[in-house]
């Protein structure tokens, strides 16, 4: 794999979790906060 | 002054209780001991039988077999406590809650000496290591190492004593803290065993020292906390 | 409302340094384009820690004032954190592969102070999650991100001696080490990697911790609801 | 039967109303997994009173005992004993309470006696192994004092832990359940021990089912009922409707 490779995985990983993580955090948000098991 | 003077006679007699009742029933000497040599023994056969790699790894392997058997001693300490709730009843007393933390963490630094003086004469047999050209600086590493592991130990035997999954929770926290312990300690017996050629010896005590320091404050300062229900 | 905006800015800057650190600015002369992963990995190892600092800060604020919403914040550092830690990690490997030919550097410091960094708030995430009395809860974690963010300076103390005491501080390496007369445009990129992920850490730590404080009163209110209800009825009898 | 003597604090000397009550609660609330022990408890026991809990099992009794031993920190409202908050005093609490719990906290390979002076000692109570031959000898387990209390029966950890309350100067003895598993030797001692902290002037709440011997020792009744006060009878003890209805406030803890 050449350098640029692994740049790209690097950033796509990050970029790609940065945003994941804020989806998830929006959609956890948007739910009414309902029964969820971090609460539990 | 006397109130220093008062804890530490509390601290002096939950260890000697401890003392009494380990010896006397709970045999977690014994069997953690044992532990110990079955995991040295293991250690042989993975990376023997070349005589050379296992002394060359012995600082390692010594260090990982008493901070391993010294999460079960630890945690027996603790199992003591919760056999009809006296670690409730502990907790109930007008002591300080320091004073607890300083009487557990005795008791504990007591048995990791002695875990940490039979792992070294075995390590000196099974991978033939001379231990006793350096017996001065390798029993300094012990008693700091064994003061580190009881300090942490204590504090996260504490903390999950009522815990869910406890049984995977206490090494899975306290592994991570024990780790600049467990660096500064197998460094520190290898440079002992092999004469000290660079001079390091010192630089690694004193990080053992600084270790050891921080966690027992931090330890008496939060015990309580773990108390708390 | 505000903190939409803060969003929206965050990740304006976000793909704006992006583009520059992945196109616009030019390969470093040693490492070539490997170097550009550093823009990233750096950044997010500066949230890591920052996220710790802010779980250990808000332990205290919650054992001195006993006020939940510190420990809402504590949370959101310490889920944030490893997340950003986990970034980092795999930034240095991303890094490493190329320019030492390992994924994994045992001798770099950083790479494995933020591994222990994972394991020790890993670890404090999974005990929350076992302990149910949220007052209980918020003491013990406290005092448990307390005494992991105490663990940190000694581990990387550690490591960083670990490496060699004696000899001198950059690592025996092959001859693509970075070029120490690092033009402005590198540290002007990073500098811009640090302002904009820090912008995205405190959008998130916010949303986060609105979260974390929605969850604490559902459950609050579910709590005091019982509480009414059982009083309700015993004074109706 | 031995002439019991009870040790007494300063504090529990002097007419009961100059003293502040010995036990006062205000809106106290208990949760466990966010269903309530205790949903609102508003008492007042006189000091010096000898006042029993009463209820079926899950009213709340425990658990009320439990919060004023400090044992555990109440999750709403406010509890005090002589007028100490539990929650804020809490050393200074510990000081004047003694508790007798459903689970002894004794060290099954320690004897007796060895039990004892360990407690003894975290109780910093003056003259010892004097003290330990008289509470041994209170509690009539003189023969067993050196036998490890592994081998000990029920009852016999149940005397051995009231004996260990004999070693401290408490101003509020707390008894959960001390008739059970006593044989009739056993509720005498326990009839007797009533009868001298009361003599004493120490206030003492003990919840109990066996209702019947009570009456002459007690001097007020306390019937709990899901977490609340149902019913209050006799003398030095009073209750308060728990307030109505409650906000649900912003997550801020009470203390």
């Amino acid at each position: 794999m050449t350098d640029a490779g692994f740049v790209i995985a690097a950033y796509a990983v990050i970029l790609g979790g940065l945003g994941l993580y804020t989806l998830l955090l929006w959609r956890r948000l948007r739910a009414a906060p309902g029964n969820d098991d971090e609460a539990r | 002054m006397t109130e220093l003077r008062a804890e530490a006679r509390i601290a002096l007699a939950i260890a000697h209780k401890d003392a009494i009742a380990e010896l006397r029933g709970r045999h977690a000497m014994v069997s953690t001991l044992f532990f110990a040599a079955v995991v040295l023994l293991l250690f042989g056969f993975a990376l023997g039988p070349d005589a050379a790699r296992l002394a060359a790894a012995a600082p390692g392997l010594l260090w990982l077999a008493i901070v391993f058997a010294g999460i079960l001693a630890v945690n027996r300490l603790h199992l003591l406590e919760t056999d009809d709730d006296a670690f409730e009843q502990l907790a109930l007393y007008p002591v300080a809650r320091r004073a607890i933390y300083a009487g557990k963490a005795l008791g504990g630094f007591a048995v990791m000496l002695l875990l940490g003086a039979v792992v070294l004469g075995a390590v000196g047999i099974l991978f033939a290591v001379d231990i006793g050209s350096a017996w001065g600086p390798l029993l300094a590493t012990v008693v700091l190492g064994a003061i580190g592991i009881a300090a942490v130990g204590t504090f996260y035997a504490g903390l999950t004593v009522r815990l869910r999954a406890r049984e995977v929770m206490l090494p899975l926290l306290m592994l991570p803290v024990l780790a600049p312990l467990l660096l500064g300690a197998v460094k520190a017996t290898a440079a002992a065993l092999a004469g000290d050629p660079f001079g390091e010896l010192g630089a690694w005590l004193q990080l053992l020292v600084a270790f050891d320091v921080i966690m027992v404050v931090a330890g008496a300062a939060t015990y309580g906390y773990l108390l708390e229900d | 409302m505000k903190t939409r905006i803060l969003g929206f800015v965050a990740l304006v800057t976000v793909v704006v340094v992006t583009v520059i650190g992945l196109f616009v600015v030019p390969p470093d002369a040693n490492q070539g384009d490997a170097q550009r992963v550093m823009y990233p990995h750096v950044a997010s190892a500066w949230l890591a820690y920052l996220s710790f600092g802010v779980t250990a800060l808000c332990g205290i604020a919650w054992l001195w004032k006993r006020d939940l919403r510190f420990d809402a914040v504590a949370l959101a550092g310490a889920e944030i954190g490893v997340i950003f830690t986990a970034f980092a990690i795999w930034g240095g490997m991303m890094w490493g592969r190329p320019i030492w030919g390992v994924f994994w550097q045992w001798e770099d410091p950083r790479l494995t102070t933020t591994a222990l960094l994972l394991a020790l708030y890993v670890g404090y995430l999974l005990f929350r999650r076992l302990t149910d009395d949220p007052e209980r809860r918020a003491t013990r974690a406290a005092v448990l991100g307390i005494v992991a963010a105490i663990d940190i300076p000694i581990v990387h103390f550690s490591v960083e001696w670990w490496r060699g005491l004696h000899q001198t501080a950059t690592i025996a390496a092959p001859d693509r080490v970075l070029d120490p007369a690092a033009p402005m445009a590198f540290v002007g990129t990073l500098l811009g990697f640090v302002g904009a992920f820090t912008l995205t850490w405190l959008y998130l730590m916010i949303r986060r911790y609105q979260l974390a404080r929605a969850e604490a009163d559902r459950e609050e209110a579910a709590r005091v609801e019982r509480i009414v209800s059982a009083r309700t009825v015993e004074a109706a009898r | 039967m031995p002439q019991i003597t009870i040790y007494v604090s300063p504090r529990s000397v002097g007419a009961p109303d100059t003293r502040p009550p010995a036990v006062a609660t205000t809106d106290l609330a208990r949760l466990f997994a966010g269903s309530p022990a205790v949903a609102g408890v508003s008492l007042r026991v006189e000091a010096g009173r000898t006042v029993a809990l009463l209820g079926p099992n899950g009213a709340g009794k425990t658990t009320l005992l439990r919060v004023l031993a400090t044992a555990l920190r109440p999750s709403y409202g406010s509890a005090s004993v002589d007028g100490l908050d539990v929650g804020r005093d809490t050393h200074l609490v510990r000081e004047r309470v003694a508790y007798l719990s459903h689970a002894t906290g004794l060290y099954d390979d320690l004897t007796a006696r060895e039990n004892l002076a360990f407690a003894a000692a975290m109780l910093s109570t003056p003259d010892p192994s004097a003290r330990i031959d008289r509470a041994l000898g209170d509690v009539e387990l003189e023969a067993r004092a050196d036998d490890r209390v592994r081998d000990f029966s029920a009852g016999m950890r149940k005397r051995l832990a009231l004996g260990r309350i004999l070693l401290g100067r408490a101003s509020l003895v707390l008894l959960d359940e001390p008739y059970a598993a006593l044989d009739a030797e056993g509720m005498v001692l326990v009839d007797q021990l009533l009868a001298a902290w009361h003599a004493a002037g120490v206030t003492v709440m003990l919840a109990s089912h066996t209702t019947d011997r009570l009456d002459a020792l007690l001097d007020g009744r306390v019937t709990l009922a899901r977490g609340l006060v149902a019913e209050v009878s006799g003398a030095g003890v009073t209750s308060m409707p728990p307030a109505l209805p409650q906000r649900p406030r912003p997550v801020v803890a009470t203390r």
